[in-house]
């Protein structure tokens, strides 16, 4: 089933898929098939096992099912302090 | 309390927050912009936060403090945005009956938010470049 | 440096001279008076201090810091005479490159000042009795 | 031989010598027979395995010979902090 689904990219993900924000229609069912969807877009390959991900502001696995309406981020290794 | 700071972190204000008539001890770290970082020579710095996730891993962060060690307040702000050389970047501050649990938990505190909430450093150098930093 | 200080101590002055521009993080301590100590209420507080040796020893104990752990700068000061409820005791400052150094140098500092440096504490308790600490 | 010393006392100590200061001509040859001599002066008894002795403001063990002029100290375990 489609979902209509916003993707947020932070830190040098965004210069990895060229933008901090995409909005799209989905077919995959977790976030994991949503990454692999959109890996055609990247501009250069991520490092996936350093990705952390979240849904509606708060971390989810890869694993987890996306429903429509989701804001789904993806996060590299935090560098703050 | 954990907070994101757009604007210079007012460590004053948070040290008195922090201290509490009950507590004989009182622990604190600052991090502090500086002109040199991994060997490059830094002209400026930007922090990005994931802002509404980074309040809540923060302050999940601050009650495992609470309930790892025995201390009466904590609080961390972190700064976000364009920031210059001389400028602070972290406040951690605890404040304890026993200098042990506020050592303690000042460190955790710090290196936990530093590993998992979800802020990120850019850095510009001067020869022009900049990027993002991979954490240390 | 450490010093012994008569009045109250001066925690924005120390901070200012530990603060360096190379070194990207600061780590604190400071113990204040507080009104309940080993399950007694205090009312007040006396430290006395030998002090030309207390300063020796203090002093050897920053070189100690300055050698074990890559440090910028660090200061100590301890307050003597009556003090309050609400009196700062004990400051210690740290300024290092890196925050594993600043906060280890600073625990160091502050366990062993408690630990060796020649001074003594006298409390006063509600029930109208004093008497000398023992260390905790 | 004759010296004339000065003894300094610390913290409880000075409960335990009744004074923060003695001024005397003594026969002993070192730290731990002053100790010993000035016992007899003591309201209470100390426990001598927690004292730290100095020498003209620098510590020294009990061995240490005293000469003349010498300002001793014997110092309780710092409670400081």
């Amino acid at each position: 089933m489609n979902k209509n689904i916003e993707i947020l990219f932070f830190g040098k993900l965004k210069e990895t898929w060229n933008t901090n924000k995409l909005k799209l229609k989905t077919n995959s069912d977790d976030i994991e098939s949503l990454y692999t969807e959109i890996l055609s877009k990247a501009a250069q390959t991520p490092h996936k096992e350093s990705i952390k991900v979240a849904i509606n502001d708060e971390f989810v696995d890869w694993q987890t099912a996306i429903t429509d309406g989701d804001c789904i981020a993806f996060l590299p290794p935090a560098s703050g302090g | 309390m954990f907070t994101i700071s757009e604007t210079s972190i007012n460590a004053d204000k948070l040290k008195k927050q922090t201290l509490d008539p009950s507590a004989g001890g009182f622990a604190c770290f600052e991090g502090w912009v500086r002109n040199h970082n991994q060997g490059k020579d830094v002209t400026k710095l930007a922090y990005e936060a994931y802002n509404k996730l980074a309040i809540k891993e923060g302050n999940r962060i601050i009650q495992e403090a609470h309930k790892k060690y025995a201390i009466t307040k904590a609080f961390c702000s972190h700064r976000i945005g364009l920031l210059e050389i001389g400028d602070m970047a972290v406040w951690v501050g605890v404040s304890a009956a026993h200098r042990d649990a506020a050592f303690k938990a000042c460190r955790y505190i710090l290196d936990q938010v530093k590993a998992r909430v979800p802020i990120w450093k850019n850095e510009s150098w001067v020869d022009g470049e900049s990027g993002w930093i991979d954490q240390e």
